[in-house]
Formats: C-alpha cells, structure tokens, sequence
C-alpha cells in the first residue's frame, strides 16, 4: 500500500485498508447470508445496526485520539459516568431535552479531566487513563451507590426512536457526528496539527503548534462522543448498572487499529473506523445465527486484529524505523 | 524535601513506593494492631504471588522498548493452566503437570514475540489481539466450567506455609526476581535489555541481538504467566478459565508504580516487587478496616496517577 | 553596507555552574550568509537556540533592527522574523508538502466562526514558493515522507520563506546529504540571501562554508574567537581558528 | 507534592478513624461476601443483613469483589477470618476453588459457610438457600411452559460463563426440559459477561437466528435489562416472552411493558436476615431445627440436615400484577 494521502480526498474516498474491510463485510453478509435463512432479514440488519451505535460513537473519538498518539482506556467507564447523569435526570422525571445536554456536557468534564492529567500533567496516556480508569470505577460506584438505575422512563427514547425526513435519528446523529469529526480533521487547521503531533509531538511543537491546547481539545471532543453515546445508551436500555462500559475501551481500539488507525499516532481513517465497527458486529451477530457460541466472539475479534494487521504487514513489509517511536 | 528532590526515576519511585508502604503499615498499626501477625504476612504474600510472577514479566518487556507491552498476560495465565489440566486428561503422566504448565505459557509468549517480531505487529496490537484469543479460547473449550483433576501433591506445595511464607512464594516468586535482578544488573544480557529500551537504533548498531532478546522476553513473560497459572492450581486446587481476568491492568499497574518507565530503559524489577507488595498491602489493610473495595480500585488508580505526577514534578525540578 | 538585521550584545549563557557562552557579540546583515563554525560544544548550537528563542540568554542582550528584544519562544522569534530550520527537519512526514509549509500558520477562512483551510490558496501559494526556489518538486499534495533529504531542505526553506523569515537560521543543512543534493540546497541557500533574507549557517564542511558564506564566526568554547570575510580567508586558516592553534586565537585565550 | 500527601494522608486517616469507630462495639461479627458489590441483588441482601444484625446484636460486615474474580473474593474471605470475625458466608463465584479458605478457616475456628451460592463438597458449615438450584430451575422452566406451551424454542442469555450458581440452574432447566417437556427445544446458553449492552445484542442476535423463537430467561440479574430491551427494540413483545431470575424493581417496567410475561426471585432481603441470622446460630454452636421459626422473616425456614442446606422457602414469581406490592 503506498503512503496514505492524507489530505484532498474528498468525504467518500478510500484507500486500500478501507476497500477491503468493506469487500470483507460484504463477503461475510453474502456468506451468513447463505448460511443462516434468518441472516438477511431487515429485523436483523437493524438489530445489527443498533448494537453498533455507542461503539461507533466512542470509536470516532478513540480514532482522534490514536491519530494524535495518545488512547483512553478509561473511555468506557466515561460513558458510564455520563450514563448516571442521564439516569439521574429521566430517573426524577426531568425534561429528556435536559438529558440531551448532560451526557456530553459530562462528557466534555470527564474529557477534561483526563487531559488534565495526561496532558498539562505530562503522562504517558496509556498508564495515565488506565490510573483515571480505577478512578472512574470507584466513582461510579460511590454515584449509583451499589444500586442500579433500572426502569427509567422512556420519554429520551420517544425522542431518539423517531424519525426525521424518514432517517432514524439515529443514523442521522452518527453522519452528522461523522461529518463533523471528517472536517475537523481533513478541513481545519486542527486536523492538521493533531496529525503532526501524532507524527511528532517534539516536531508539531516546533513548527510553532498550540500542542497543548489541540490534545487538551481532543481529549474533550472524545469526551463528548463518549457522552453522546451515553444518551443512546440510557435512551434504549433505560437502566445504568454499575459493569456498563467495562469492555467499550478494548472493543473500541481494536474496531479503530483495525480500520487502519496507526497506533502510533499520525495517520488516521475514519471510515475506517466505521468499518471496523460494522465488521466486528457483523462477525459477532453472523456466528451467533450460524450457531457459534457468543464465548468464541472475543477469539474471533483477536483473530481478526492479529489476520488482518499482520497480513498487511507481510504483504508490505513496513521499515523498522516505526520501532524506534515511543507509544502513546 | 531537599533530599527528595535529588532523587529521581527509579530511586524516586522506590523511595515513594516505601514511604507510601510505611504509611500504610502505621496507618495499620495506629487504627488496627491486632492485624499485625505472621497470618497478615502469610496472606499477603500469598495473594501477591500471582500478581508478582505476571508484573515481573510485564515489567521486563516494557523494561526493553520498542513500544514493549504484554497485555495477554491475563489470558497467557488463564490458558495455560487450562490446557495443562486439559492434557492430564489427555492422558499426560500428573508428574509432567508444572512443566507443560510453564511451557505453555511460554509457547503463548513466543507466539507474542513472533507476531512482534517476525510480522512486525506493534507489540500493543499484537498482544490485544493474543489477549482477545488467549482469555477467549480458555473460556470457550471450557465453557466456563472450573476444571478439576489438580493431583494431591501439587496442592501440598501450592498451600504450603514455611515459617509464614507461602512456600510458592518462597520456591517460585522471590528466585525468579532474585535471578531477574542479577541478569539485568550483572550480566551482558542485562545491559542489553537496559540499551536497547533505552534506544533502540544505537542498540542494534552496536551489533545487541535486539529482536532475539525481545522474541525471548516475550517468551519469559509468557513462561511467568504459566508458573502464575501453576500457582493458581496448585493453591486453589482447580483450574479456573477466567484466573488471569484483569491481571493485565493490574500488572501493568504494578510495573509503572515500580518506576518501570512506559518507553523503556527505565527502572529495575526491585521496583515492581516493592509495587506488588505495596499493592496487596495496601488491599489487605483496607480489607481489614472493613473499607468498601470500591475504594481500593479508585486508590490504587489514583495512586499510579500520583506517582506518575511526582516522577514528572521531579524531572521538572531537574531541568 | 546596509544596517545590520540583528545585533547580539554580550551574549552569554549558563547552564548551573557550566557557562555555555560568554559575551558573544555578532551582527546579522539582510541578504548575507554567515557561517558559523567552531568544534563541537564550542557553543554554535547554544546560540543559534537563543536566536531562535529556544533558550532564554543568561546576560546580554538581542536587538532586532535597533530595538531590544526577549524571546520567551519560538513563537516568538518567529513573530519578530527569525526562522530555524533543525538539523532534525521539523516537517511531519505524514502531512504534504503544502500542509508542512503552512503548518501552524494556516490560511483560513471562517465559517460560522469555524476556522476552515482554504486549501487551494495555501497549494498555490507553495507551487509558486518551490518554482521561484527551483526546487523540482512536482506535487505538493505528496507526503513528505515521500521525499529525498534535499527536496526536504527545500520544503523547510519553503515553510521559513512563506513565514517572511528575514533571519534563516539552517543547522547542517547539508550533513545528511548526497553531493548532488548538498549542490541543489548551498543553491537554495544563495538564492535565499538573494531574496535579502539574512542567512545564518551552521556547518562542519570549511570548503562548503567558503564557497557559500559571505562571513565566517568561529566559535570556541563558548566564546566568538574571531571574525572573517568569506572572500579574505581560507581553509588552512580556518582550520587553525577552529582548533586555536591560530595566533589571534592564542593570544585571545590567553588574555583571558 | 507535600500537600497532596497531606491531603492524601488526611483521607486515608479519616476513613480509617470513620471504620474503626463503627466496628469498635465488642460483639460477635457475621460477615457475608457477595460475588460482586454494587447489584441491586446483593445490597438487598446487605439491607436484610443489616436488619438481622440489628434484631440479633451482632455486627454485620458486608464486603466484596468489584469484578466477579474469584481470586479477590478469597482474598476478602482470607482477610475476614484473619481478623477473626467468627462467621464467614460467602456467596461462592467458584465452588472449585474455595478450598484454601475453608482450611484456613477451620484452623482458627472460624465457622465458614455458603449462602445464595453454594460449594458442596468444600466442607462448609452450613448453606443458605434461598431455594434449592433444582427449584429454581424448574420453576423458570414450569411457568415458562404455563405461558409458551410445550412446543417451543426458548433461549438462555447468562451473565458470566463462570458462575457456578448461575451454571447449576441452567443445568436444572436443561434436566427438566428434557424431563417433562421432550417438545421444549432449549437453545444452548450465551454468555454476556454482566453488561446489559452484551446481553442485549446477544438476545437481538438470538431472536434473530431463531425467528420461531417463544422465550428469553436472562439468568444472571446483570442481563435482564439487556434481554428486556431486546425484545422491546425488536418489536417482538407479545411474540417473546422475557423471563429470568430478576428483582422487582429492575423487571418492573419490563413486565409492565410486556417484554417479561413474569421473573422468578426470592426476597433477598430476607435472606440476608437468615444468613446473619444463620452466622449466629453457628457463634452460639447451636444447630437448625428441621424447621426454625426465625422473628424477622416472613415464613420458618426449613433445614435439611442430610445436605446441610438451610432453605428460606420456595422462589416467588412475579407478574405485571403484584409486582408493584414489592420494593427490592
């Protein structure tokens, strides 16, 4: 695959990685298809399509966040804590325009935080958010008090469930988050400077890059993804229990390195984001209806990471000098 | 605070990592010196072991760079105690039983280092995607289901006491340290792991085996993880597919609150023993205190948070 | 002779107790080259880092264009004209070309208050940049990862040029390099001081120096240790200037 | 940094005073150590605990793992009776391994037993149940067949593969459907892990390979909302049943809606008071009477010496009816 272009390509080219995670979900749709009579359903496809809607959310913020070099770990557990506020306010039957707000507003704090400490505190992002992960835990469990908030009323799930111009709201969040997120990044100076700090933090800074105040940011963009998918969250489950999130962080990372994200920061692939995420569920919904057990589903997604990275990297054996960059 | 501030990295870390471990125990003595008995000490090391074994090699593959990290080390404990009960019912003679335990693990590890090395997966994509397979297949030819059939004397060894210590803990955890220590501080082989987490390029100039020595720490790290697994066997007395659940957190943890810097090139496997300790200690004592373990999760990560601001603050004080 | 661009006076630094520099007097003039040589640690790289606003001098003080100036960072020797081109290029070999010469300094317009490129201006702009440098550079949507070392020295003089650097600050532009290369970029940097930009370089290779250089300092250990013209000196005395086996400089030394 | 440390060592002081000041009193201790704190189950049970300890004068320690780990479990157990508090019940995660504490606990005296979760053949002193696992099974599965008929398919969504409590009912079901029902088709079990988002795609998915499908019982509590919401997104209320071992207050807008035709659970406030109640009994070396007549509980509880087994009384079930005449 030859250096990925990175700028003037428009919203819908693609380059190598995402060809083929596309031909890769449609190759798996076509196999279930044939195997399992019930596959090809709508039910099914929406079924599909609705599992993958916080992940794909939290996913977007996650690509931001490895193309700058850094990760969250913590991020489910963001979600979480977003969750609460949401459920506290549908739980004292508060206006659902209300929990509209709070979920990315707490988002947007937690993302704070976080770049708190791991960006004006110079830690390493990986031991400083999986520090803020125990954290985090401790807090949800001190906010819900070892209760769940179960039962909750529908009212945030009677404005989310419907439809505008006859596209589910849904959808139409995730395009326009989407579309956000791909102009930020390809059409505004930010975009660029969180690619050149994910190239080079030392070398973004001298070419005269706010460094700081670009990560700070994007650590509160991913925030408010995160908080966003804590509404769809709450909207559709109507309950917040004290394991939610527990494993969106791992499921989101392994959705984004899969789509052609660099884990070492500096180049990134939104749509492939998107496929990876679809792929992952399309896998994990296709065995189930053939009759997989769900306990393979993890296996299936390492499998899948290990297949698909390391096949790239024989077919293009990549130079050694991406060893000698530091991680996150 | 003088003195404080001509420390640094892995002396800072240690010395805080004391300083905290003391508090711990004063705090302890003051409010509960009733729990200061040899059973305290017992318990503590008993439940230390494990955690020791999987940070002591996660610390040495983060120790030699090149972006090093070992998550599947959960699932490398989880599997390889599974599949060494799995061929016992194979077939396998009981006696062979520790061997296939630790070889194993470090066929696991291998696995890590070839897909490092040989492919040339980032050693974080590779070992998410290993830890993903590991801890899932366990689970899946399982089913879930404990698994029995540990033979009658492994469980002497594994619950034996000497003197109050745990005798795994006495014959597996402190030798494999005290041999870790004395390879990275005295031999060739240690000073290579030091230059070449340090940094890489100049390592492989000076001719330093890089990719040999990482395929063989992946592989230790994979080989502790089996004699983790072993332990888990020997002392519960069945083999658990969820055993390593969270390990890799809690080894990550371990290994940077014992001043293992995440780059590499940077801290000792004194430190991850003293974190180890620190960490079970510091459980053991709000456990004691009848303290909610919510707030040992959010102690635990703030203190990490902690240590990694005042390594920092201490670098900033430097410059 | 036009007025000097910039004036050092006394300049000096200290790291803890080791002095670094010590009461280092240089004037830049627009539209020269000036070279600054000396042996390792002699302080060139010291310097070149308080110019570019990378260190803050311990004593002396900095005068662009006659008035005093304190430079707190890059920034702001960047706002005041100066440029540096590392030695460790600071291009982000994952951005294009067009993209490292505008970055940080992009041409935006707004949007709803939201800060958009104007892509196709800031293309324009660094197509007619490389043509006027000559740098035979075809595509400036092409990563520069995809570059040869040379045609990233022409990048970097792109990025300073398009700044409106009046200072040129250029680390060993060429040590990495191969010959033909190394002929393209001393091209480069006489076509720079032609546009009457002021060009400080740095360089291990006297011969390079003299054919490029319109002045010569000679830094050793941490002082300036003497001053020539290009055209007035050669290589065998610059070598004996370097290592101070040169009279001036033993005499020099010894008064101190 | 020192006044962090400070702040740090200020914290830590005041809990400490905080939880010595209110284990000072000089009574007999009863500790129970649930599979994981912070489920609405389990803090009923606390509550029951609690109360019983009130009624009996002892002091009641509740303490347990975050995450369902086993090995955190037996570290709680191990740190109960090395402080000496003179009766342990645990809620078993794994029967298998609890072996080492129970040695430990015999060497100091200390009466260890079983309660909600049993280890059979561990040598405990004496298990609480709130129902025999046989019960429990079979009951999901009679009031199944009540509503769905003998001819059906019925899928089982469980929370971690490694419960053994959870394994043992699903056992119970599986033997009874073949029992009774030969027609009754019983789909293998999937494992969701605890978090209602994993249960939810896995039952969408489940519904969705079998579109014959009559029934979901959601066998760890952690799942019921994930099932519930399964069916209400995919339009099947009315055509699926929801089921499982839930608590009123989680189900409650469940059953209202439809997605659950009924959950089976016992009142674990209750059976928490018999633990303690239980804890005490062993302190006082006193043994259960065949059926013992206890103050605070609703009906006697009744005690099978043969087995060891304590037994609060049957599971209740729960319907849209008289759900509302509960509060756990």
């Amino acid at each position: 695959m030859s250096a990925v272009r990175q700028s003037g390509s428009g919203v819908f080219s693609m380059n190598g990685r995402e060809w083929s995670l596309l031909v890769a979900c449609l190759l798996a749709i076509a196999i279930f298809s044939v195997a399992s009579p019930h596959y090809a359903t709508q039910g099914n496809a929406v079924t599909v399509l609705r599992n993958s809607i916080e992940l794909l959310l939290i996913g977007l913020g996650m690509t931001l966040l490895l193309a700058m070099g850094g990760v969250d770990v913590s991020i489910g557990i963001v979600m979480g804590l977003a969750a609460i506020a949401i459920g506290r306010i549908l739980g004292a039957d508060g206006s659902p325009f209300v929990a509209l707000v709070a979920g990315p507003l707490v988002g947007a704090l937690l993302g704070c935080v976080t770049a708190a400490v791991v960006v004006l505190g110079r830690v390493p992002a990986i031991v400083g958010t999986l520090g803020l992960l125990g954290v985090y835990r401790t807090a949800v469990f001190a906010l819900l008090g070892g209760q769940w908030l179960s039962g909750l009323p529908s009212s945030l799930n009677d404005l989310l469930a419907t439809t505008v111009l006859g596209i589910p709201v849904p959808a139409l969040v995730i395009a326009v988050a989407y579309l956000i997120v791909w102009l930020a990044l390809r059409r505004t100076p930010y975009g660029l400077h969180l690619l050149a700090i994910g190239n080079s933090e030392e070398k973004a800074r001298l070419s005269g890059i706010p460094v700081i105040k670009v990560r700070f940011l994007t650590f509160v963009i991913s925030g408010v993804l995160t908080g966003i998918a804590a509404t769809f969250y709450v909207a559709t489950y109507r309950n917040v229990e004290t394991s939610i999130g527990s494993t969106s962080a791992l499921d989101a990372i392994a959705a984004v390195i899969l789509g052609g994200t660099s884990i070492l920061g500096g180049r990134c692939s939104l749509l492939g984001t998107v496929l990876g995420v679809l792929l992952l569920r399309i896998l994990q919904n296709g065995l189930l209806l053939i009759g997989v057990p769900s306990l393979w589903q993890p296996v299936v997604t390492g499998v899948l990471i290990i297949g698909v990275l390391g096949f790239e990297a024989v077919s293009n054996r990549l130079p050694l000098t991406r060893f000698q960059r530091a991680p996150a | 605070m003088r003195t404080l501030r001509n420390l640094q990295g892995p002396a800072l870390t240690l010395a805080l990592l004391c300083a905290l471990w003391l508090i711990v125990i004063v705090g302890l003595l003051a409010l509960k010196p009733s729990v200061f008995n040899l059973g305290t000490v017992t318990t503590i090391l008993q439940f230390s072991t494990i955690l020791a074994l999987v940070g002591l090699g996660q610390g040495m593959v983060i120790l030699a760079g090149g972006t090093g990290i070992d998550l599947s080390v959960g699932g490398a404990v989880s599997l390889s105690a599974i599949i060494a009960l799995l061929s016992l019912k194979l077939g396998l003679p009981p006696v062979l039983l520790p061997a296939v335990c630790i070889l194993t693990g470090a066929m696991l590890g291998a696995l890590n280092g070839l897909l490092v090395n040989g492919l040339a997966l980032l050693p974080f994509i590779a070992t998410l995607g290993t830890f993903f397979v590991y801890s899932g297949v366990a689970l899946a030819v399982t089913g879930g289901a404990a698994q029995s059939g540990v033979p009658g004397w492994l469980l002497v060894w594994g619950r034996g006491v000497v003197a109050g210590i745990p005798v795994p803990f006495l014959t597996l955890a402190i030798p494999c340290f005290a041999l870790a220590g004395l390879a990275l501080m005295a031999t060739a082989w240690g000073r290579w792991i030091y230059a070449m987490g340090f940094n890489e390029r100049s390592a492989r100039l000076v001719g330093i085996p890089v990719d040999r020595v990482r395929f063989i720490l992946y592989a230790l790290s994979g080989a502790l993880a089996g004699a983790a697994g072993l332990v888990s066997l020997a002392w519960l007395g069945s083999g658990r597919p969820n055993i390593g659940q969270n390990l890799e957190l809690e080894s990550l943890t371990a290994a940077m609150l014992g001043g293992i810097a995440i780059t590499g090139g940077r801290g000792g496997v004194g430190g991850v023993f003293a974190a180890v300790l620190l960490l079970v200690t510091l459980k053991t004592g709000l456990l004691q205190l009848n303290i909610n373990t919510v707030w040992q999760v959010g102690i635990v990560g703030a203190l990490l948070v902690f240590v990694l601001l005042a390594d920092r603050l201490s670098q900033r004080w430097r410059s | 002779m036009t007025a000097p661009f910039l004036v050092a006076r006394n300049i000096g630094k200290r790291f803890g107790a080791l002095t670094a520099l010590a009461d280092v007097d240089l004037e830049i003039r627009p539209g020269e080259v000036l070279a600054l040589l000396g042996d390792n640690g002699a302080g060139k790289s010291t310097f070149i880092k308080i110019l570019a606003g990378a260190h803050p001098p311990s004593d002396g003080e900095l005068l662009i264009e006659g008035k005093a100036v304190a430079f707190a960072s890059p920034k702001d020797a960047a706002a005041s004209g100066i440029a540096t081109i590392f030695q460790e290029l600071a291009l982000s070999e994952n951005l294009s070309i067009a993209e490292n010469v505008f970055l940080g300094r992009e041409l935006k317009r707004s949007i709803f208050g939201i800060p958009f490129l104007k892509r196709a201006e800031m293309r324009q702009r660094v197509d007619g940049l490389l043509q006027e440098l000559d740098a035979h550079i075809s595509d400036p949507e092409a990563p520069v990862g995809s570059l040869s070392g040379g045609q990233r020295q022409a990048v970097a003089i792109c990025r300073a040029l398009n700044l409106n650097a009046r200072l040129v600050i250029m680390d060993e532009p060429t040590a990495a390099l191969a010959v033909a290369e190394t002929r393209k970029v001393l091209a480069l940097t006489r076509r720079l001081a032609g546009r009457g930009c002021a060009v400080v370089l740095i360089s291990h290779n006297i011969s390079e120096v003299l054919e490029v250089a319109d002045r010569i300092v000679v830094f050793r250990r941490g002082r300036k240790v003497a001053e020539r013209l290009a055209a007035e000196t050669n290589h065998e005395e610059v070598v004996s200037l370097i290592t101070g086996a040169h009279p001036d400089v033993r005499a020099l030394e010894k008064t101190n | 940094m020192l006044s962090q440390l400070r702040k740090v060592l200020a914290a830590s002081a005041l809990s400490f005073v905080v939880a010595t000041a209110a284990h000072a009193a000089d009574k007999h201790k009863v500790a129970f150590v649930p599979q994981l704190i912070g489920i609405p189950y389990f803090n009923a049970m606390e509550a029951g605990g609690n109360r019983a300890a009130k009624d009996l004068g002892v002091d009641f320690v509740y303490s347990g793992p975050v995450d369902t780990n086993p090995v955190d479990q037996l570290q709680i157990v191990q740190n109960l009776i090395d402080q000496g508090v003179e009766a342990v019940s645990v809620s078993v995660l794994d029967a298998s391994s609890i072996a080492p504490v129970v040695e430990s606990a015999k060497a100091k005296g200390i009466k260890l037993f079983t309660s909600d979760s049993d280890a059979p053949d561990s040598g405990r002193a004496v298990y609480v149940a709130q129902a025999t696992d046989e019960g429990l099974g079979t009951t999901i599965i009679d009031e199944l067949v009540k509503r769905v008929g003998e001819d059906a398919t019925i899928g089982i969504v469980s929370g971690e593969a490694t419960a053994s409590n959870l394994n043992a009912w699903i056992g119970f079901m599986q033997k009874e459907a073949a029992a009774k029902y030969p027609k009754l088709k019983l789909l293998a079990p999937q494992f969701a892990g605890g978090t209602a988002e994993r249960a939810a795609q896995i039952s969408g998915d489940l519904m969705a390979a079998n579109p014959d499908i009559k029934a979901i019982i959601a066998v760890a509590s952690s799942t019921c909302p994930g099932v519930a919401q399964a069916i209400e997104t995919a339009g099947k209320i009315g055509s699926v049943i929801g089921t499982g071992y839930c608590s009123p207050n989680t189900a409650r807008s469940y059953l209202k809606s439809g997605a659950f035709g009924f959950t089976v659970l016992w009142d674990p406030e209750q059976l928490g008071y018999l633990t303690v109640w239980a804890g005490k009994q062993l302190i006082d070396g006193k043994s259960f009477e065949a059926e013992n007549k206890i103050a605070g509980l609703d009906k006697p509880a009744t005690y099978d010496a043969a087995k060891g087994i304590l037994l609060l009384g049957p599971p209740a079930v729960f319907t849209k009816d008289n759900v509302d005449k509960f509060n756990f």
